[in-house]
């Protein structure tokens, strides 16, 4: 039992270390409020690691993977989170990609995996319904076949980034006599292009504008645009969901956090020593760093049982609970730190060019949007109340 | 020992929930948050004619009561998350001049108050000062029987609809001494006044508000000068308590709005109030308001005893009421699911309102710190 | 609104403080551990009450009742917390006597009451049985007529403190074939020294015998001694049920359970200082008496209310609920406090005479049993899952 | 990077997990620690055969392993709630021989420890001192190359059974210093010991311990005389890093306990682990548990490193595993209802020891301040 790196891990996190510091562009900036990047910035790092082969860590060798290890990708996270960098979105990389070299035939994957793998195709996921939420099975819009084409029809929600999109991955009821809801569920590739699509985008209660509603009005689609077989689609789902909560623990960037917290702990004053000083907000602090230290070695338990070729039993679920609830503390805290000036609104800041008087400090400006914005983390990706009845049913078996 | 209102209680709080709920709906709110000047005016001026303004203020000043109604409007303000600015110019401008006012001033600028013409703002805190009130890096330097005043105020809620400030400045000491603090009146177009004014999260208005060689007469002081610090902890104390009634009204709502959610929306086929995960966490949310409520009358009820008996209560009401904001508004969003995330449905805004009272006159911490203090054998 | 007393309130409370001042026998101590105590010691201030005509505070008065208020009743219950009081058990006073006033007959008033209210006789409630727990209405001890009596048999269980008990009140099965579990049971007395009545106690993890089981074979009882209607005893056990919880909050015994964990940290040092003035337990004990600020408002917002005329809301869950929680957290914040000597079980202390060696202050003995034993006010009365269902049904209507 | 075990070290486990299952079950247990002695030296004498009290001692004093083989037995110990003193006598008084005994002692004493006849306590909390280490009042005033010792150690776990205690002490410097603390080995039977032996509310032994002008030789000195703190600091982590491993084995069987309770028991005509509240519950008790696993590895795997390296992962460990062996331990004793509180059951044991172990070597709160001491900016 060992919680060293070898020799050849350390040289490993060298070279990502130094790959990151000389090819990281550095006029995109780090991840804020993603509606407030543009397209170009998001795809940037993206592109750049696509180029290098390093897009797709986790993908099989033949379709452009790096067979890397998974220590390897923990440490190669663990250096993104370091630089806090925009990695690539999960919607091609994790999500789709994997349905399609798994489940795809030769064509769909020679059509879009290099899009995905390059950074040059922006996907995005079509799966929740409005009224549905955790109750995804129980989906309505309809892709009915006419001819060589399904026609669509329904409407999407939650859909992250659909604006930016230029191809989609939809769940549609294809059988709708099906005993079982979760029959009768189609795996449709969309391009984003296509007529009768209209993405509306949502607001949230940070002020952004991340997700959207997609609304399909007839919409034809070839049906070569069908993943696997018909009325199947509810196993590629679910296949894409294992794969959707690894990494979901989020620990490098939450490492990341706890920095950066303490860093703005540290600026704060309070009866004219540093805030971190204080016994009460030092104790928050270290309770946050000893439950992260918790998860990680947790995660890497999980990681070194997956290398060891060891089913996944609750940990995963386990990963997005604790992960979640971290990543929110994390939030919390720094919403407390930075006192009377996590109120102003940076989004209606003055724009008078002045940069004399600044508004509070500028960690300020984002520690109440993005503590509202977290709250999303224990109702998506299954609520952290669907993942605590997935722990029972496994240890309960009842 | 009783818990009742009086009539004229039970009037004023049938008149502001009336207003409120004819005029203030969700989506009339909404509108107003997002236009040019994000409050009501018309709504201000409602409330004066009604007689809401004054209804902190003693019979001599104009008024007919005192804390319990500030305790009254601020929990229907609450329900409705109403942004206009009562507790700053009402429950702050007017506290200071009832409990410090000279007769002339009084008589200056409480009629103001009431008929709604005059609009204070509470320019107190500082960008280093966190909660601590007598951390004060703005100056009011004495020059002859005249003052020149020199500093800058965060995050100065209402400040833009204001015509007034009641400002707090040192005029002596150090910059964290208990003595040498002193509180003044300013007109919002005095020479050397700006702002920078911006929205805040929560669909208020406030301004950091700088004062540049700000020359006032020795008529713009209220109380003594250098002795303030009582007077402005009685003061923050009484708008404490009005924060307090606040939360508890958006609490009740915030309550009523999870519960009907909860009962209308169906997953795998049920209401999803049936799951018992969510039944009690429901259960939790009514306990902690219900206890939030019982603090809140405590405070209230203690406003006007002595000093410590104030505080220790006051903070210990903030304390009950911050943690319970926080566990009822996350809770909301949680049991809302997605919905609760948009910016479409009213629960988002009250979890917000909530989150953002949390740190209003001192988080919890602050007062735990404070009713440590008070407590310790 | 306000929370002042009157003068005559005032008044009254002088009168208690006096009574109890001067009439509280001084020999037997404090309530520590039950089963510690001996008949005599926790009857004492009963017959002393009894005499005096206080030992039935909540009764209607033409049953020896005093028509306090609950105001009174309310600095009546402080007053008695403030010396730590050994107090009248429930079983009688506060259970079975309000049913057999308020169902029993007049030859049943007349035999039972007048024990009640002296402190001459002792009762026990044999309720709960093996298996059933919360579920109460499921219970299987039988009462068959024969003739002018009863037969029962059965076992009953956690019956407190029956081993010192002359008279107990059962639930007992009547009839067997009710279409629902709740109908078809009766409430009988039963005389303790009935033959073929056996009562084992149970020790508990503290290591005391608080409770017992009570065994029942073929107990003959006169039918006479049922109270109100044959198979209407769940309507009576409901009654008593409500009867119960009133006082469950325990803010005055909790209020001077708080005084006594701040003189145990004033005492205990941590790092040269009281353990009182650390900034994390003094945290702590903040918060408890803020939370117990809370609860004791409630309690008396519920009080006016009931004072009012207002019918009981799901307060009476909510009192249980926290009160307990705040009981609990009380025992655990001793046993914090008491450090090391948390660990040594007193009734294993060496008998030899010795006061020269303590082990450990006085104060750290009966930590841990406590800690241990008020893990059932949780359980006990109702659990707190139940009374959050109780909470549910009330504000959500489902 | 891996988080197995060598096949010696499954090797280990497996032998002491048959022992305990096979030979210290439930009920024997309890006759035991009912018992007039309170424990098992026939089971001692075999895990003596078994090689099991060599298993942390390195090859040159006559072992086979280290800190994990030390984890992984108490784990076992844990699970099956074994009170004998494995902690005291092999990790205590082994880890001051191992990292601080002089070649003589090592001979002296390592081999009477492996083989069971000897047994030591580990005497080093005073009644006043907390869970200071430096706190001390008992003293060894040096005479010649001789001590004097004298005062009153607290609650020393397992001296009822002890041959030996491993003794701290002050042999200069006031009563908190850093320097001046020293360790020594006093024979149980030297002239001036005396004990007041008790059970302890887990199902243990335990003294009050006091010496009395008892008289050392220098070569009852372990390590440097004034120089003992880090050495002491140092088993003290090892021993807290080996009742982590402990009260993990002890959560292990709670949990399960708890499951198949919840399977069994029926109420309203349905097992009660279908209700959804108590399902949540015994999620995050497994939550819990992984967490505490992890934290035991974590501290194990660090007790080699630079000091504060280890002191802060240890500490880390402690606060986790006292937090979650108390949420496991009430949350077994009321998902188990009435049946819990009874003796009758093992759960209410297996409760009663994390509760103890909570303050074991240092609470929650003493290894937060330590942790806060080590990471803070």
């Amino acid at each position: 039992m060992n919680l060293e790196f070898t020799e050849e891990e350390k040289a490993f996190r060298a070279e990502v270390r130094e790959f990151i510091e000389n090819n990281y562009p550095q006029n995109i900036g780090t991840r804020g409020v993603q509606d407030e990047m543009s397209r170009e910035d998001m795809l940037a790092w993206h592109k750049i690691l696509g180029k290098k082969g390093w897009s797709v860590p986790a993908w099989p060798k033949e379709y452009g993977g790096t067979d890397w290890t998974p220590t390897q990708r923990y440490i190669w996270s663990e250096e993104n989170a370091r630089k806090n960098t925009v990695m690539p979105l999960p919607f091609g990389v994790a999500m789709v990609g994997p349905v399609i070299y798994t489940f795809g035939n030769e064509e769909q994957k020679a059509q879009h995996l290099p899009g995905i793998r390059s950074g040059d195709v922006w996907w995005c996921q079509g799966y929740s319904e409005p009224g549905a939420g955790s109750d995804l099975a129980s989906l309505k819009t309809s892709a009915v076949r006419d001819g060589d084409d399904y026609i669509l029809n329904g409407q999407k929600t939650w859909t992250t980034l659909a604006q930016h999109a230029d191809w989609g991955f939809f769940l549609c009821r294809t059988d709708p006599d099906a005993p079982k809801p979760q029959m009768g569920i189609s795996f449709i590739l969309v391009d984003m292009n296509t007529p009768g699509i209209e993405v509306r985008p949502i607001k949230l209660i940070d002020g952004g504008y991340e997700v959207n509603e997609v609304w399909l009005t007839d919409v034809r689609v070839p049906a070569t645009n069908l993943i696997g077989e018909e009325n199947k689609g509810w196993t590629y789902a679910k296949f894409l969901l294992a794969h959707e909560r690894s990494g979901i623990a989020g620990v490098a960037r939450s490492k990341r956090g706890v920095e950066q917290l303490k860093e703005i702990a540290a600026s704060e004053m309070l009866d004219g020593k540093p805030l971190i000083e204080d016994m009460g907000f030092a104790t928050k602090i270290s309770q946050l760093e000893i439950d992260l230290s918790a998860l990680e070695i947790t995660e890497l338990r999980t990681l070194a049982g997956e290398q060891a070729g060891k089913g996944p039993g609750p940990e995963s679920s386990l990963l997005k609970v604790k992960g979640t609830e971290i990543q929110q503390r994390l939030t919390e805290l720094t919403l407390e730190a930075v006192g009377y000036y996590g109120a102003p609104d940076f989004r209606s800041f003055p724009d008078d060019g002045s940069n004399d008087f600044p508004i509070g400090p500028d960690y300020a400006h984002h520690a109440a949007p993005t503590y509202f914005n977290m709250r999303k983390t224990s109702i998506y990706g299954g609520s952290n109340e669907i993942q605590r009845n997935i722990i029972t049913k496994m240890i309960l078996g009842l | 020992m009783d818990f009742d209102f009086t009539d004229e209680q039970n009037m004023v709080r049938d008149g502001i929930s009336r207003l409120i709920r004819e005029q203030y709906d969700w989506d009339t709110r909404r509108g107003v948050i997002a236009s040019e000047s994000g409050w009501r005016p018309e709504l201000w001026a409602q409330l004066a004619e009604l007689g809401m303004l004054a209804a902190p203020f003693s019979e001599e000043d104009g008024g007919f009561g005192g804390a319990t109604e500030a305790m009254i409007i601020m929990e229907e303000f609450g329900k409705g998350l109403a942004v206009e600015p009562f507790i700053p110019s009402v429950v702050c401008a007017g506290g200071f001049l009832k409990h410090g006012g000279s007769t002339a001033q009084r008589e200056e600028y409480i009629g103001g108050i009431i008929s709604g013409e005059m609009i204070f703002a509470f320019a107190y805190a500082e960008p280093r000062g966190r909660y601590d009130l007598a951390n004060l890096e703005t100056t009011a330097k004495a020059d002859g029987s005249n003052y020149v005043l020199n500093g800058h105020k965060a995050v100065v809620i209402g400040a833009p609809w204001a015509t007034h400030f009641v400002v707090t400045a040192r005029t002596s000491g150090g910059q964290t001494d208990k003595d040498g603090v002193s509180v003044f009146i300013v007109a919002k177009d005095a020479q050397g006044v700006s702002t920078r004014d911006y929205a805040t999260v929560d669909g208020r208005r406030a301004s950091e508000v700088y004062f540049e060689n700000v020359k006032l007469s020795g008529d713009a002081l209220i109380g003594e000068a250098g002795n303030g610090l009582p007077l402005i902890e009685k003061v923050v104390d009484e708008a404490t308590a009005a924060t307090c009634a606040e939360a508890v009204g958006a609490m009740k709502v915030t309550n009523e709005t999870t519960l009907d959610y909860s009962r209308q929306r169906k997953q795998f086929g049920v209401p999803i109030g049936s799951f018992q995960v969510l039944q009690h966490r429901m259960a939790d949310m009514l306990m902690e308001y219900e206890q939030s409520v019982s603090m809140c009358y405590l405070a209230t009820i203690k406003l006007d005893e002595d000093a410590a008996t104030r505080k220790k209560n006051v903070s210990a009401a903030k304390v009950r009421i911050g943690q319970a904001g926080r566990f009822i508004g996350q809770s909301a969003i949680q049991t809302h699911g997605g919905m609760g995330m948009t910016d479409e449905l009213a629960v988002g805004s009250y979890f917000k309102r909530l989150s953002i009272i949390e740190g209003e006159f001192g988080s919890v911490d602050h007062h735990m710190r404070r009713h440590i203090a008070l407590t310790a054998a």
